[in-house]
């Protein structure tokens, strides 16, 4: 009564082992790339976008050939695909809202607070920032 | 009132998959998804007593201005525990896991749902964090909110991580339940039951199950961070080394905001059912229905900025969750038109579940469009954590959700039990629920209108005659429900024996027998035509009736 | 396929082995996706904090061991490869050299927790600590504290699920020698390796943004 | 129009003109609200009574939706709620820019209490004094936990983060009173975290603000020892009086020997006390400066441990001041008027 016997399941049956090695070797070269970005020291918004540019490949590599997703279409790429918006949704707006909010409220930039246009010119002597609640000594 | 099938022709069917195998044994382990579903209605109910509980002694309280029972600190521990409790023990497991449970399969055609282990996991797991929630009551409790706001809960000296290590394991079984529910609607549907043809209740617990999944990780993973602040002091938090306070809301409302919609939906998926079988009609606009459900599902992720107008967010930010916010009031209120246009060339009885489906959808309307109201971002200035909010949210928590879980459970509680509850104490119950729902929640948004912010132990004096009126109406509320758990416990027993379809509905789930058996069909179902279709049932049209293959 | 091993795997609910499968696959996507989201609520944590204070961040990433965590990488890596390779020989139904792959992988697993180990005692030796127990002199920018909070919680939560990885990987390791699982029923081994891709997944991204800004 | 719907909705007195405004995209958006639930409400009841079941197995006809119905479900409330969103999101921006020409108050909130401190002016505890008809901003910040800074009349809420700034600004039309809440919750105290806004005409308030300089410029002249922030009276019992109110002591602690959150400071020194794991102490200076720096530690019997700790905020010169006030306070010497710690009250203007 059960229609369609299970062997047909994994099509990717007849790919080699080679296939494996392949993308290893791919991701080892990635590896040493990203290393090599980094020694170099590129300019400030490029180091980052390298490195993640890099990352971001290796991790397709990772998924599409060692987590099969190149062979099972349909929902399991649509599950990832959702999640991964999802955290780019949320880092996105948390660093948007940081990024566009009254610049007292975030913390000092690297020690004092940049004066900026919001405060009218002389500041007058902003009180000192108060000490925020040591965690109780536990 | 329409004559019912005569008794007759009901049989109370034996063996069912309550008497299949007997003991107490035979319920902790059992694997099935109908006894599973028992078990939660049965946990649940508990939970909303025990919150329910927390509800009447904080109306007490503030009956005067004063200090009037308890003080200051167990107010805050009360309101505190209310929030937990009704939130992570009854709204959020409560339709998915009892009706989820018990109808998914019978609706789908299939013997299980995909995962029925893990199923029962759930059932422990619930258990497990209730168990360790509650010690943590027992032992003094957080006084921080169910929201947890930093740095007030990682520096109070009252218990938060029983209460959040309880929360992170109820979310787990949330997430658990959510996956077994979105891999049983894809692979387990019965052949000829294509997307198109599925019960609306299927697809709003599709959605609800996409939310649980996706949104429920990031609640535990910021419980987690903040009962590692509170322990530890690793600072993530704490403004004094560099953290920001605003992010821990940014983290739990992205969770929040979406868990409100995990308990708003399933309920749309009772009153969906619910609509079309007191009607008699299919429902106005099937299409428009089923995918606003995954569109609240989707949109819902992008609109947890509208709870942080107030808290030093930027204007940019309250700006995008402003006009989010619109998108996803906009598919309730194409729910709400389609539900009411189904009525139209209906066949309307009005019993028990339909009367709980009007009060439904007027608190829906009316609690909706308040929440679109906040959404203007200039009025939500004034009505941020006022009373309004606090009024808000239950129209749609308890007018919305709870009168939907009322009707499902009138509505198939000959499915599950076989027998009939009784329909006047149903009618007067009912009446006294939406009676006593007005007179607690209207008083309160005048109060956050007048600008009573809330949380507040003591109040000025001018707040008091509403606040009197707000309990009032609470007792009355409290007494409803109280009528309907009696009568339908008396049913169980001495109920009138329903027969497999007492309302006559053309809903999957009736084309088995009540209760229904261990395996709930004998064969695998083959379906030929969509749910509730009514145009041809006169003269007993045999058109609608379900062949099964061999 | 020969049906008893149909017979005994297929569970009573399920059409076909093949749906099972389909249905086990799914919802082990599902359950990855729980965890992107558990990691993302970090990953959102550091991009915040990075963006606040980029100095700091700067300052303290010079004094992560980069070499310790590019060989890191490539463990994990080829830790992701043995054990591909490990769920192919078994659909091969070679469960022997099957149970050697997966063997190399949990030696690469201890290998990463090895190296994880000497740089955790690096860093508490020189204090740099999260948050309260911050006390390492040369550093003391606003915000440096908080970049050793992230290091912390991220590669702590990493290191944890590379111990849950290495359980499940045991565990399969044995059935695999035992010979539960053969051409036509390997789906746990699977689930299994899909796990462990997951946890490879987690370190790429980790790496750059802790070791390479 | 105005003053009926605002009464009929309860809603406190507009404040300023931005209230005004809120208020009229309010009675806007309720009763559009009111309408559309009124129109569902009698649509349900209509079709309830003329579609009512007449017989016990009627079958009724398939009703498919035309395009033209899903666009206006989709298209009517869609429009309504951007028009509302398009009319609050700009009163909401300009709430959050205030004019350059602002007169700035720094305000900080600290666990039950506000406190307001002009630039180079005076400063007061829970009473904030404004000019009529002058826009005014508010530079908040907070000593513990999250406030929130709410003022119904003016319809206007901002929190108030601790270790930051946050700011919000009004302009209020005619002198009154207004009441503060705070609207976040923040502990035992959060309910009892009240304050007001005295709105004044701009020359009393000038005169107020020069007379309150004088005062404090007249007081430094006469201090012996010129220290940073200046002590009216030089005994050390009235300095620890000035400095127990200065930190909230008594919110919790009375000095009458009254019930409330902490234990009463009347008769404490030299008093046994039974502790909460069953230990005897006695409350000499030891006992007293190690309950203000860990408060946990050694709790009296029968009191919560709601006490924050004052480790490193309070230095300790003073807290041997407030030691003094308390080891002042016996049956014998108190004063018979109610000894509420003097706030800074104002000396009246001269007319």
């Amino acid at each position: 009564m059960a229609h369609g016997t299970s062997a047909a399941g994994n099509e990717e049956a007849h790919h080699g082992a080679a296939r494996y090695v392949v993308v290893w070797l791919a991701l080892v070269v990635l590896t040493g790339a990203t290393f090599v970005a980094w020694r170099v020291k590129l300019p400030e918004p490029w180091h980052l976008l390298v490195a993640l540019f890099i990352a971001g490949a290796k991790a397709l590599l990772v998924v599409l050939f060692f987590m099969h997703l190149w062979d099972h279409r349909g929902p399991s790429r649509l599950v990832l695909a959702t999640s991964l918006v999802f955290v780019a949704l949320l880092i996105g707006l948390v660093v948007a809202d940081n990024a566009t909010r009254f610049p007292l409220a975030n913390p000092p930039r690297d020690g004092n607070y940049v004066r900026t246009g919001i405060l009218p010119e002389p500041a007058p002597a902003l009180p000192s920032l108060p000490e925020p609640p040591r965690v109780p000594g536990r | 009132m329409p004559p019912s099938p005569p008794p007759s022709e009901a049989v109370y069917n034996r063996p069912n998959y309550l008497t299949a195998d007997r003991g107490v044994w035979s319920w902790l382990v059992t694997l099935d998804h109908k006894r599973i579903g028992v078990m939660y209605l049965v946990l649940t109910t508990i939970g909303f007593a025990l919150g329910g509980l927390f509800a009447l002694i904080i109306r007490l309280e503030l009956l005067t201005p004063g200090p009037t029972i308890i003080d200051a600190q167990t107010y805050n521990r009360m309101f505190t525990l209310h929030g937990v409790v009704m939130i992570f023990l009854f709204m959020i497991p409560a339709i998915p896991g009892i009706f989820g449970n018990f109808l998914l399969p019978l609706m789908l055609g299939a013997q299980d749902v995909a995962f029925p282990r893990i199923n029962l996991l759930t059932v422990y797991l619930y258990l497990l964090g209730a168990g360790i929630a509650l010690w943590g009551m027992i032992h003094g409790g957080a006084d921080t909110g169910w929201t947890f706001y930093t740095p007030y809960s990682t520096t109070t000296t009252t218990k938060v991580a029983p209460i959040l290590l309880g929360a992170f394991i109820l979310g787990l079984g949330s997430i658990l339940t959510g996956i077994n529910f979105i891999v049983t609607i894809h692979t387990l549907r019965a052949p000829g039951l294509t997307w198109m043809r599925l019960p609306l209740f299927v697809w709003a617990i599709y959605a609800t199950s996409v939310i649980q999944v996706l949104a429920t990780p990031v609640l535990g993973m910021t419980l987690l961070l903040v009962a590692i602040e509170s322990v530890f002091g690793f600072g993530i938090f704490d403004p004094g080394r560099g953290g920001d306070p605003v992010l821990f809301q940014h983290l739990f409302w992205f969770y929040s905001h979406p868990a409100v919609y995990i308990m708003i939906l399933p309920a749309m998926a009772v009153v969906s059912e619910v609509v079309q079988a007191f009607a008699r009609k299919n429902m106005f606009g099937y299409k428009a229905v089923a995918y606003s459900s995954l569109g609240i599902a989707f949109v819902g992720f992008f609109t947890w900025g509208h709870h942080l107008f107030t808290s030093g967010q930027s204007a940019f930010n309250a700006g995008i969750f402003g006009i989010l916010s619109m998108f996803v009031g906009l598919f309730t209120a194409i729910k709400v038109f389609n539900w009411t246009a189904t009525l139209y060339k209906g066949a309307i009885q009005f019993s028990a579940p339909f009367v709980y489906f009007c009060g439904f959808l007027f608190f829906l309307v009316f609690g909706g469009m308040t929440g679109i109201a906040l959404a203007t971002v200039s009025l939500d200035v004034h009505w941020q954590d006022t009373y309004f909010v606090v009024a808000h949210f239950h129209f749609i928590m308890v007018g919305g959700t709870i009168m939907a879980f009322l009707a499902a459970v009138h509505y198939w509680w000959p499915k599950m039990f076989g027998r009939m509850y009784s329909e006047r104490w149903a009618l007067v119950a009912a009446g006294l629920i939406i009676l006593g729902f007005n007179a607690t929640f209207i008083p309160q948004f005048l109060l956050g209108n007048m600008g009573m912010p809330r949380r507040y132990y003591s109040f000025p004096e001018r707040f008091w005659p509403l606040n009197v009126a707000s309990t009032a109406g609470a007792s009355l509320l409290a007494f409803g429900f109280l009528i309907v758990l009696v009568y339908l416990v008396v049913s169980l027993a001495w109920g009138r024996v329903a027969g497999p379809n007492p309302w006559d509905s053309r809903g999957y789930e009736w084309d088995t027998p009540s209760p229904p058996n261990k395996e709930n069909f004998p064969g695998t179902p083959v379906i030929t035509h969509g749910p509730h279709e009514y145009q041809d049932t006169e003269d007993g049209g045999a058109g609608s009736e379900v062949t099964h293959a061999a | 396929m020969q049906p008893e091993t149909q017979a005994v795997h297929l569970a009573h609910h399920f059409p076909s082995l093949r749906t099972q499968e389909q249905a086990a696959r799914l919802g082990m996507w599902l359950f990855l996706a729980t965890e992107v989201l558990l990691f993302g609520a970090l990953f959102t944590a550091y991009s915040l904090y990075r963006y606040l204070f980029p100095h700091a961040f700067e300052g303290a990433s010079a004094l992560m061991h980069t070499s310790w965590g590019t060989a890191n990488t490539l463990v994990l890596i080829t830790s992701s490869l043995t054990v591909a390779l490990g769920i192919h020989e078994v659909s091969r139904g070679r469960n022997r050299r099957a149970t050697l792959y997966l063997l190399a992988t949990l030696a690469f697993a201890v290998a990463f927790l090895v190296i994880k180990y000497f740089e955790y005692s690096h860093h508490i030796h020189e204090g740099q600590l999260p948050g309260r127990f911050y006390s390492f002199a040369e550093l003391q920018v606003a915000g440096a504290s908080m970049f050793f909070t992230l290091y912390f919680l991220m590669t702590g939560l990493h290191g944890l699920h590379v111990l849950i990885g290495m359980g499940v990987l045991a565990f399969l390791t044995v059935q695999v020698w035992r010979g539960r699982y053969g051409p036509g029923y390997y789906t746990p081994v699977e689930l299994g390796g899909l796990y462990w891709h997951l946890v490879d997944l987690i370190w790429i991204f980790l790496f750059p943004l802790l070791y390479l800004i | 129009m105005n003053e009926l719907m605002r009464t009929l909705l309860f809603l406190p007195e507009q404040g300023t003109d931005y209230a005004r405004s809120v208020d009229h995209l309010h009675y806007f958006v309720i009763s559009a609200t009111m309408l559309g639930s009124a129109a569902v409400f009698v649509t349900v009841i209509a079709f309830v009574i003329v579609y009512r079941r007449r017989r016990a197995r009627q079958s009724t006809p398939v009703v498919e939706p035309k395009p033209i119905h899903e666009a206006v479900f989709i298209g009517l409330p869609l429009v309504l709620f951007l028009v509302w969103f398009g009319i609050g999101f700009p009163q909401f921006v300009a709430l959050q820019t205030p004019p350059k020409d602002a007169m700035d108050v720094y305000v900080q909130g600290k666990k039950w209490m506000w406190k307001f401190a002009y630039p180079g002016g005076p400063s007061a505890v829970d009473t904030l004094r404004v000019p009529a008809g002058r826009p005014v901003r508010l530079l908040m910040t907070s000593r513990d936990v999250i406030h929130s800074f709410y003022v119904p009349a003016f319809r206007l809420k901002q929190d108030v983060l601790p270790g930051r700034y946050t700011q919000t600004w009004f302009q209020a039309k005619e002198p009154g009173r207004h009441q503060i809440f705070c609207a976040e919750f923040c502990g035992v105290g959060h309910s009892a975290m009240l304050g007001e806004v005295v709105v004044m005409e701009p020359s009393e308030f000038d005169a107020w603000v020069a007379n309150q300089r004088r005062v404090v410029a007249a007081a430094q002249d006469s201090a012996p020892v010129p220290s940073e922030d200046v002590d009216v009276r030089t005994s050390l019992v009235d300095q620890g009086r000035k400095l127990a109110s200065e930190y909230g002591c008594f919110k919790c602690h009375t000095v009458d020997g009254t019930l409330h959150i902490g234990p009463t400071w009347l008769d404490l020194y030299g008093r046994r006390e039974k502790l909460k794991d069953g230990k005897w102490v006695v409350a000499d200076e030891g006992y007293l400066t190690r309950s203000m720096m860990d408060p946990r530690a050694e709790v009296v019997a029968g009191f919560q441990d709601v006490m924050p700790t004052f480790q490193g905020r309070i230095p300790a010169p003073e807290v041997a001041a407030i030691v003094e006030f308390i080891k002042s306070l016996r049956t014998s010497t108190v004063r018979p008027e109610p000894s509420k710690g003097p706030v800074y009250a104002p000396i009246p203007p001269a007319k």
